[in-house]
Parts: structure tokens; C-alpha cells; sequence
């Protein structure tokens, strides 16, 4: 496992091993916030009979650059420890103050605390110059209470300047995976306007719809259609609506009642459309009554409470849930269970997806709510984009089975392109 | 006051329970208070820690005006168009601006943190081992190896243009064992939260209406 | 006393339990509000009881707590609050928890929410915190040992936009105190400038959006404390390093009071929690086997 | 001229925020912040139309004479109310000094906060563990294999997580078996799972996300196929 980095996970080590020691002391010196400039030289104090009083040792090997890879305004200071820092309290932390000049004057550019090797400073100009200088200092309170900090001397470096990079070079893989998904998808969308057969395979729950729909037929019962209680904005939602006109049509050629209560208005102007458009192409535009499609409520539980009602009240023989669905799954999937009606539900929210799995006979899981949409509307977009996805997920598949192999048998860690920042 | 306070707070509270015998008008009655005051509440603050203290102190008041902000704020009011159906149209602008930006963002966003980094978090030696001994850890190894199959099998099963047959379909399979045990393990963490959010009410009224609680 | 008569109570509970299955088996299974009656003294009784259980801690609280550990007095955290009050018995304990570990060990606290109540989430859990007689000994100082930025509309984009700069998300604290005049913000631009980054959240934006949005493209290190309903989608980014730590839910919550032994309240609903899950295992099971029975029955009867 | 405008905006803001993610450099990264600080507004706007939209729903209750007209009209009023007790807040907190927000502990918004928005809140989510309940006892059937897997893994989490299970076999052992396995479960199979559905979920918004930019799906602005 990569959790962190060598050089973090060292430096973790080092510090853990003096937390405590320097706790003690540290509790009552927070550090301080306010710029001021640091004196360059060691300060001593009279007053100062304790050996922590001498001032430490600075930073070693200070180093600065531009940080890469960004729009600019920055420059990345970084350090070694002070030979001070090691544990004994000596150090509470540094100081990194810069100058457009060598010789100064230099002014604060921020703290950080012990056991710290990098500076971020934010505040650059990308058409300046800058020196900068990284002192170790201790701090202690006096007798008076006072807070009393002694400054190690430093060293300048520089100079340096900040600048704005224009391509993120950590990011190059990315956008090649990127390229080669979004090619296949746009590939393939095109493909399918063409007239292109684009296979998709069986969908166990849309096999079972001709059953269900069937099933309410021969018992002369209901088909309630639920979409979800997310707007048309929600892809899910427009899924469903694709789905909802394939069981019109069926309900339309078997003559059965499908009632579909929404929770949305935008919902329920497509809604009709998609029936009205199913019933037509049945030929039968005349059996569509305007009360199939109806509005409840917009409130999540009152429209989970609404249609427990109608539910109980009218025991449906077959309950669609299409949609994106959040916590009231289980209330309604738990009353269409109690009347017994045959439940088929689908959704991309994955914490509702137990409760339609262990209450309703077939569930579409995820994905394949978008899948059996493509399936069922045959639509050039949505097969397109669905064949797209499955290259990069082939993709992806190769590269794991390659690269889990090569790492395994020590060849290349395949892992370091992926894992970008 | 306090006392006051807290009475207030639980009948309220019971009020929302009493929708747990049956719907009636003091569920009712409580269900339009909170409708009421959480739209007032998200407005109060969207109010005074966005349009006042961003857009207002930023482009009207402030020292060096930031004119940019302005264009947001015009968006903004375009957006309140809706509420007239005739010129409701003009709402689709600043629609477009999100729904554009989100794509834009969520485009990389997802592709880098959920697959790019989850695919490489996965490539990695099956034989995991110790970190400071060398030995090799038959847990973490095992692990691995489920992770693996897991990921993989659970990709296949969300293929959808080819036929699950063959070794391919036993694969699918396999991934749908995976998929279950994840929803398995989400269904108890659900019922786990749904109790503890419930604990919290009732230690509400036991403890401080009640005052029966330690 | 009331804890003993919580006690029998419960184990009369318990019995009519089977009484329960037998009904059920027999195909009449009961009416719902009677589910509801027995959730309900899954919940009371224990919490009459006022008893505490062992709880291990799972790796996932105690990677927070040693990267915590690692953290050094004066390092500055952000901590984003991306909840509300129906998340609160899950999230509030871990916050209160967290800061006053925080306080003790003298870090800066930098709050923020992506959620509007959220900051207000706070302002409870810093008030509760405050209460410690060694936190209130310290006499710590709004903008110079932690600072309220307040909310920010926007969602992931405030994320995005905070990778340059915080200030342009936030130009006043929650007392309209402008950025630059704050003491602990300082030198504070953007994530490059906190040590650490602690997200409470209860679902969307949350801990999702941070990982992607920030971790992902500035690179810094996050820990999380999710409702459980939102922790196992949170276990790949544990995995991948995206995330450092992760509380789940209550017990998550109690776990983490335990290793950072700071007694609260979650660690008294333990036993409630327990008592609750009991229930449900217990009718699930009640449940299939009235099912299996039935289907028994059923295939007998067509033979 | 009502198409192609938002068709156009969103396409380049999707193109600002996808570039800049590879390009740092002006204008994209600029860009990217200005466009994030009209969202940010936006978005307080689009709140603020949600909450003038139930005002205007419940007045028209109101005049219709429908059935629950009454809550309505406690909507009206909760609602009115609730603003008036903020902006006074706000403001006046302004003007003291040092300021105070109207989030502050003392304020009349914070007792609006803790006695009324809290218990109504909170309550209202916490009903679904009653329901929770009753769905496990009535609904949830180990009816085919993926049902079974499913409420076998939910069944060792959910004892796994509490000391339920530990505590029954404590006589036996004093090492928490159940806790480890569901912590087992939870970080190996549920992260193998969780991932595959991510990666899927992320290829499918990637796909989403290009038909919005290339403006080859157009539903967002009122629109069919394109």
C-alpha cells in the first residue's frame, strides 16, 4: 500500500518521536502570527541560564524554486531540518522571510511549525526577484511572562521567480486516457446515427417487464410507473422517462391502466408526452386519459406518503421504480411488497440500491438503468455513449490484468501513470 | 426561557412522530412549519454570507470594486425570471452556466479521482509485504488478490455490449457476488445511521425535556 | 432503579419476540405501528439503562488519530463542517471530539462549511468544546487560535476556487472581520498553507467533493467523518491514500472519543446502537423464516 | 437566439473548467476563478428563487380555496416569519460592535435554529429507522442468491460493527471476531465493489458531461437530441 511517500513517511517518524517531549513546553508558547523582521544574527539574553536559551541552529540546505505547475504567484522554499530539530526541544519552528534584494531588508513571508521542510509562499510576483532566508527559532516565556523568541542566523538564497507553466506536465496521462475515452464515445455516437446495429446484451429486469405488464393484464389490475423524485435535470430521471415509454406502449397493446404519480412538474409535462407518444404509436392515442400522469407533491416524504396511499388503496398488480430514488426506497418498496404486486426498480444511487435488491423482484443496478434505457429507446446518443464507455472500461480491465502482472513479477509499476496529481 | 424552549422543541418533536400512527393534521401542521422555515433559513444565509458579504461588499461597497461580479449578479436575477412564465426562458442562461461549468469540472474531476487514481490504486504487487520486516503479509495478500478480482469481475458485469457467456459471463457473475456484499455492507451501515439519528431524538427527550437521562 | 427495571423490561421485550414469529409463521404477520413500538424500546430502554460496552477501534479511526498525532502544536487545519441538524447524533459527537483534541494540542482551526448550517454546527460544537476546564484554561481567542469563515455557496466549486485563494470564497469571516485582517489567516492563502484538512460530512457536498475536487488537484491530506449511510463509498479513497482516516457514523463517532479519551456522547448511545441493530437482525430473520415457511407450504400444496 | 446563446455559455464554461485542470496558465485559470464567482451567486440566487417559488405556490393554495389551504398558510407565515427574525438579526448584528452574526450563539436566528428548525429537521430523518425496521421485517426476502449475499454481508456489519456478536462469544474467545470480520468486509470486498461502481458511475458522467460540453445533449436548456 502507498499511503504516503518515503520522504513523508520519515519525516512523520522523526516528528512522532518527539511530539511528546516538546509538548510540555510548547503548550503555553503558541507561535506567533504577527510579521516582524528577525534579527540576522543569534540574539543572547542575559537573563538566559537555561541551555535552551541559546539561540538553535538554523535550517540546512535551503533550496527554492518556481512551484511547478502552476498558474503562477508562488514560489516553493524547502529545507533541511536544523540539526536542533531533532527532538529536544530546542526548535519551535521557522521562520521564512524574503527581500527583493540580497542584502534586504527582509521581511516575514510565514512560519512553520517544527519538524517542517517546505515553505509555500502565495504572495509572489511573477515579475520580481526574490531572496530568501530560513531561520530556526525557540520560544519560551520569561518570568514576566513574556514571550520571549530567539532566531537562529540564516542564510540567503535566491535568486528565484515565480512563473505560470502552461501545460501541467503531472497531468499528461490523464488527459491521453481522457482523449482515448471521449474519442470511442464520440466514435461511436456517430456510428450509431449512421444506422449502425450497436449490441447491447439482455437486462434481466427489462426481460421481466413484458411479464410483469402481463401479469396485471390477466389479473385486471394497475401498473404503477414511479420516476423518482429528481427533476428532469437528473439523468436518471430521463432514463426513466425512456424506460416509461416502453411499458406505456405495453400497457397501451394489453389495454391496461398505467398510472405514473410524479413529483416534479418539469416531470410531468415529459411524462405525458412520452405516454402520448406511446399510445400513438400503438394506435390507440384515444385510450390516454390526462389522470394517468399526475402531480403529488414536490415534498420527499408527503410524496412517499401519497403514493403508500394509493398503493394500499388500489393494490396494483405490478410497481415500476425508475429513477433516482434517496430515502423513501424502502417505504415504498416495503408497501408494494406488503399488497403483494410484482416490483421492478432501477437506480444509480447506491445507497438505495439494498432496499430495492431485498424488497422488489428484479432491480436494475446502476449502470444498467442506463443501459436498459439505451436498450429500450434505441437512441443513437445513449447507445453510442454506452458502447464508448464499455472501450474504456475494456481499457481499463487490459491495463489492471497488465500492470497487476509486471508489478507482481517486478518489471514496472504500471500504478505511477495512473496516479496523478 | 430555556424551559419554554424545550417545550417547544418537543412537542414539535412529537408532533413529526405522531405521523408514525397515522397522518393527521399536527404532522401536517409540523411538516409546513419546517418547509417554511428551512426555505426562510437557506435564504437568510445564502443571503448574508453570499449576496451581501461576496456580491455586495465585493462590487458595490468595496474600496476597489470587483465590476466582474456584477456580471454574476445579473445571471443571478436572470435566474429569478422563472417565477414569470413569459420571459421564464431567459432563466436557461444562467442554467447553461452551470450545468456547463459542473460538466466541465466533474468531466476531470471523476475521471481522475475515481477511475485514474482507483485504477492505479489497484495495478499494484499481489504479494503485499511488511512494511518494516520484508515478510510477506498473507493477509494484505489475500486482500489484494479479493480487491483484485472485485474490481475486475465488477467491471465486467457492468459491460454491456458483449453477451455474458462463457468465461466472460461466469466472470459477471462473480462480479454480482461483489456488488452484493458491497450493498450488504451499506445496508448495515444505512440501518446504522437511521438508528443512531433516532437515539438522537429520543436522548433529546429523554434527557433534556425529560430530564430522566443521568 | 429505572436502569433495573429497563433491564427487566427488556427481557420481557425480548420474549414477546417469539410470540411474534410464532404469528408470523403461522402468516399473520403483524401490523407495522407494532414494528415501530418495538424500535422504539430498542432505543429507550437501553438508553434507562446508562451502561457502556467495550468497542475495539478499527484501523481506519486509528490512521486518523496517528496522523493527527503527527500533527505539530501550531499547525493550522481546516476544518469543513458539511452537515445539518438530522446528522447531527452522527457527526456533532466527532466534531466536538475532534476540536477539543485540537484545542488541547494547540492547533489552529480554520472552519468552514460547504453546508449553510454547517458554520452554525460549529459554532455548538466550539461552545461544547469550550466547556473543558483545560481548553477554557487556555483562554483561547477567536481569529488568533481559530477563526469562523462561515458558509459559501457554490458546492465543489468553492473547493475549486479555495486551490487559489481562500480569501476569494470568503473576503469576511463570520463577523464580517475582513480576511487579511484576521491574525491566524496570515500568510493563509491556500490549501499549500494548512497542515491539514478535517471534513464532517453527512452527504453532498462532502467528503466526495473533497477528495476529488481538493485532494486530487491541490494535494493536500484530508481525514473524514461521514454518516454511515456515506462511509462505505468513502473505503477506495481510504484505500488509495486519497483519504487518511475515516470516521463512520456513531460508532465511528465512539471510537474515535475512545482513542483521543474524550468521554461523550457518543459513547453512551452505544448500547442503544446495539440494542437497535439487535432488533432489526432479529426481524429479518423473523421475516425469512416466515418467508421460507410460506414457500414451503406452497410447493407442498401444488405437489 | 433562445438556443444558441445558452448552448454557447455552456460550452465554454465547460471547455474553462476542463482546459484549466491541464492548463494553469491565464486565461484559464483566471477564467476559472471569475466563473466560479458567479456560480457561488448563482447558486444564492437559485436558492432564493426556490424559496419565492413556495411563497408563490402557497398564495395560489391560498386563492384556489384547495384542501390544505391551511398549511399553506402556515408556510406563508413560518416563512415570512423566519426571514424577518434573520434580516433583523443580520443587520443589527452589523451595527453592534464588536460585530455579531446572526449565526451566533444568543441571537434570535440561533433560537429559531435550535428549538424549531432542529427537532423538525432531525426528527423528520429519524423516522426512517422505524421504517427501516419494519421494511426488514416485511419486505426484505432472501428471494434469490444476490438477495441472500446481501443480507448475509448486511447481517455480519451490522453485528459486526456493535460489540453484539463479540459479547455473546466472549465466554469463548476475548478476540472480537465479528467486529474484525466486518471490518474485513468493509475493506476489502466493499472497497473491490464500491470501485468498480465508481469507475462505471465516472465513465458514464465523463460520457454525460462531453454530450453537455459538445452541446450533443441539450435537455438542460429545454431541448431534445440535438
Amino acid at each position: 500500500m502507498r499511503l504516503s511517500s518515503p520522504n513523508l513517511t520519515h519525516n512523520c517518524l522523526k516528528i512522532a518521536l518527539f511530539t511528546l517531549s516538546l509538548l510540555l513546553i510548547s503548550l503555553n508558547a503558541p507561535l506567533a502570527q504577527d510579521a516582524e523582521t528577525a534579527p540576522d544574527t543569534a540574539v543572547t539574553i542575559e537573563q538566559a541560564v537555561d541551555s535552551a536559551n541559546v539561540a538553535p541552529l538554523p535550517a540546512v540546505n535551503v533550496m527554492v524554486a518556481d512551484l511547478p505547475n502552476d498558474k503562477g504567484g508562488a514560489v516553493l522554499v524547502s529545507w533541511e531540518l536544523s540539526p536542533d530539530d531533532d527532538g529536544n526541544g530546542k526548535v519551535s519552528g521557522y521562520l521564512v522571510q524574503r527581500s527583493e534584494s540580497k542584502d534586504g531588508p527582509f521581511e516575514t513571508a510565514g512560519n512553520a511549525v517544527r519538524g517542517a521542510t517546505k515553505f509555500t509562499d502565495n504572495k509572489t510576483d511573477d515579475d520580481k526577484v526574490y531572496f530568501y532566508k530560513v531561520a530556526a527559532y525557540f520560544e519560551y516565556l520569561d518570568a514576566a511572562e513574556e514571550k520571549i523568541r530567539i532566531t537562529s542566523a540564516a542564510t540567503v538564497t535566491g535568486p528565484v521567480q515565480s512563473s505560470a507553466q502552461w501545460f501541467n506536465m503531472n497531468r499528461l496521462y490523464v488527459l491521453l486516457f481522457m482523449l482515448f475515452v471521449a474519442g470511442a464515445i464520440i466514435f461511436y455516437i456517430e456510428k450509431a446515427k449512421k444506422g449502425d446495429e450497436i449490441y447491447i446484451r439482455k437486462i434481466a429486469g427489462i426481460d421481466a417487464v413484458d411479464e410483469a405488464v402481463g401479469r396485471a393484464t390477466e389479473m385486471g389490475k394497475k401498473i404503477f410507473y414511479i420516476p423518482g423524485i429528481q427533476d428532469m435535470n437528473d439523468v436518471q430521471t430521463i432514463a426513466s422517462i425512456a424506460i416509461l415509454g416502453r411499458v406505456a406502449q405495453m400497457a397501451a397493446e394489453y389495454d391496461t391502466w398505467l398510472e405514473v404519480p410524479v413529483s416534479k412538474s418539469m416531470v410531468l409535462v415529459t411524462a405525458r408526452e412520452a405516454m402520448k407518444e406511446a399510445y400513438t404509436k400503438v394506435g390507440r392515442p384515444d385510450a390516454l386519459q390526462d389522470a394517468q400522469v399526475h402531480y403529488l407533491t414536490d415534498d420527499q416524504f408527503g410524496y412517499a406518503a401519497a403514493i403508500d396511499g394509493m398503493i394500499v388503496r388500489e393494490k396494483p398488480a405490478t410497481i415500476f421504480y425508475m429513477g433516482a430514488f434517496f430515502a423513501e426506497s424502502l417505504i415504498l418498496a416495503e408497501t408494494g411488497n406488503s399488497v403483494g404486486a410484482i416490483q421492478i426498480a432501477g437506480t444509480a444511487q447506491p445507497a438505495q440500491l439494498p432496499f430495492f435488491v431485498a424488497a422488489c423482484d428484479y432491480t436494475l443496478i446502476g449502470e444498467e438503468l442506463f443501459a436498459a434505457s439505451a436498450y429500450l429507446s434505441r437512441e443513437p446518443r445513449q447507445l453510442g455513449s454506452l458502447k464508448g464507455q464499455d472501450m474504456g472500461k475494456g481499457l481499463f480491465i487490459l491495463c489492471i490484468i497488465v500492470g497487476v502482472i509486471l508489478a507482481t513479477l517486478n518489471v514496472w509499476d504500471m500504478s505511477v501513470i495512473f496516479a496523478s496529481k | 426561557m430555556e424551559m419554554i424552549s424545550i417545550w417547544i422543541a418537543a412537542i414539535l418533536t412529537l408532533g413529526i412522530f405522531s405521523f408514525l400512527y397515522k397522518d393527521n393534521p399536527l404532522y401536517k401542521a409540523c411538516e409546513a412549519l419546517f418547509v417554511g422555515v428551512s426555505a426562510a433559513y437557506w435564504a437568510i444565509v445564502f443571503y448574508f454570507d453570499n449576496i451581501y458579504k461576496k456580491f455586495y461588499e465585493g462590487a458595490v461597497t468595496a474600496e476597489e470594486p470587483d465590476y466582474f461580479l456584477w456580471i454574476g449578479a445579473i445571471l443571478g436575477l436572470l435566474f429569478l425570471t422563472r417565477l414569470v412564465p413569459k420571459i421564464g426562458w431567459v432563466s436557461r442562461w444562467p442554467m447553461a452556466l452551470i450545468v456547463g461549468a459542473t460538466a466541465g469540472l466533474w468531466m476531470v474531476g471523476y475521471f481522475v479521482s475515481n477511475a485514474m487514481n482507483q485504477i492505479g490504486n489497484t495495478i499494484s504487487n499481489i504479494i503485499a509485504r511488511d512494511e518494516l520486516t520484508g515478510a510477506i503479509a498473507w493477509g494484505e495478500t489475500f486482500g489484494t488478490m479479493v480487491i483484485l478480482v472485485g474490481v475486475v469481475s465488477g467491471l465486467v458485469y457492468f459491460f454491456f455490449s458483449k453477451e455474458h457467456k462463457g468465461v466472460f459471463g461466469a466472470t459477471a457473475k462473480v462480479g454480482t457476488w461483489f456488488l452484493m456484499v458491497t450493498f450488504g455492507a451499506s445496508f448495515g451501515y444505512t440501518v446504522m445511521s437511521r438508528m443512531s439519528l433516532l437515539i438522537g431524538r429520543v436522548d433529546f427527550l429523554l434527557g433534556d425535556w425529560l430530564g430522566i437521562l443521568r | 432503579m429505572l436502569s433495573t427495571i429497563a433491564m427487566i423490561l427488556s427481557a420481557i421485550v425480548g420474549l414477546s419476540l417469539i410470540y411474534l414469529l410464532i404469528r408470523t409463521i403461522q402468516g399473520h404477520p403483524v401490523e407495522r405501528r407494532i414494528v415501530f413500538v418495538y424500535i422504539g424500546l430498542a432505543v429507550v430502554l437501553p438508553l434507562l439503562m446508562n451502561k457502556t460496552l467495550p468497542l475495539p477501534v478499527t484501523k481506519d479511526v486509528r490512521k486518523l488519530y496517528d496522523r493527527l498525532e503527527q500533527l505539530q502544536p501550531g499547525s493550522k487545519v481546516l476544518c469543513a463542517f458539511d452537515y445539518d441538524p438530522p446528522s447531527a447524533p452522527e457527526l456533532q459527537p466527532m466534531a466536538v471530539a475532534f476540536l477539543k483534541y485540537a484545542f488541547k494540542k494547540d492547533f489552529k482551526i480554520i472552519i468552514m462549511g460547504l453546508w449553510p448550517q454547517g458554520p452554525q454546527q460549529a459554532q455548538q460544537a466550539i461552545e461544547e468544546a469550550m466547556l473543558d476546564p483545560i481548553i477554557a484554561g487556555k483562554n483561547l481567542v477567536q481569529g488568533e487560535d481559530w477563526v469562523n469563515l462561515g458558509f459559501q455557496s457554490g458546492n465543489e466549486f468553492v473547493i475549486q476556487s479555495m486551490g487559489t485563494e481562500f480569501k476569494r470564497m470568503f473576503p469576511k469571516d463570520n463577523r464580517r472581520i475582513p480576511y487579511e485582517d484576521i491574525p491566524l489567516l496570515q500568510n493563509v492563502v491556500n490549501f499549500s498553507n494548512v497542515d491539514f484538512v478535517m471534513n464532517f460530512s453527512a452527504g453532498k457536498p462532502g467528503t466526495y467533493e473533497w477528495v476529488q475536487f481538493g485532494v486530487d488537484r491541490f494535494g493536500f491530506e484530508l481525514g473524514a467523518g461521514n454518516t454511515a449511510v456515506q462511509a462505505p463509498m468513502m473505503y477506495p479513497y481510504l484505500r488509495a491514500g486519497q483519504l487518511k482516516g475515516l470516521l463512520g457514523g456513531m460508532i465511528g463517532a465512539a471510537e474515535f472519543e475512545k482513542v483521543l479519551n474524550e468521554k461523550g456522547k457518543a459513547s453512551t448511545f452505544l448500547l442503544a446502537q446495539t440494542f437497535a441493530h439487535a432488533t432489526v437482525i432479529i426481524f429479518i430473520i423473523i421475516g425469512n423464516l416466515a418467508f421460507f415457511a410460506s414457500r414451503k407450504k406452497k410447493t407442498a400444496g401444488a405437489r | 437566439m433562445r438556443r444558441q446563446i445558452p448552448i454557447l455559455i455552456t460550452t465554454i464554461a465547460g471547455l474553462v473548467f476542463a482546459i484549466s485542470y491541464f492548463i494553469p496558465h491565464d486565461p484559464f485559470g483566471e477564467s476559472e476563478s471569475i466563473f466560479g464567482d458567479w456560480i457561488t451567486i448563482v447558486q444564492a440566487f437559485a436558492v432564493w428563487l426556490g424559496a419565492l417559488n413556495l411563497l408563490k405556490i402557497s398564495f395560489e393554495k391560498i386563492s384556489s380555496k384547495s384542501a390544505d389551504r391551511h398549511y399553506a398558510a402556515i408556510i406563508i407565515v413560518s416563512l415570512i416569519g423566519t426571514l424577518a427574525v434573520g434580516f433583523y438579526d443580520g443587520y443589527s448584528g452589523m451595527a453592534q460592535d464588536p460585530q455579531v452574526s446572526f449565526r451566533d450563539p444568543g441571537t434570535n436566528f440561533d433560537w429559531l435554529y435550535r428549538f424549531i428548525y432542529t427537532p423538525l429537521s432531525a426528527t423528520m430523518f429519524s423516522m426512517l429507522a422505524f421504517f427501516v425496521a419494519s421494511a426488514s421485517y416485511r419486505a426484505f426476502r432472501a428471494r434469490n442468491v444476490q438477495a441472500t449475499l446481501l443480507l448475509i454481508a448486511g447481517f455480519f456489519v451490522m453485528g459486526g460493527r456493535v460489540p453484539l456478536f463479540d459479547m455473546m462469544i466472549s465466554p469463548i474467545t476475548d478476540f472480537p471476531v465479528f467486529s474484525w470480520f466486518a471490518d474485513w468486509i468493509m475493506t476489502y470486498p466493499n472497497t473491490a465493489g464500491q470501485r468498480a461502481i465508481m469507475i462505471g458511475i465516472a465513465l458514464g458522467i465523463m460520457s454525460s458531461s462531453l454530450r453537455i460540453i459538445l452541446g450533443i445533449e441539450r435537455s438542460h436548456i429545454g431541448g431534445g437530441s440535438g
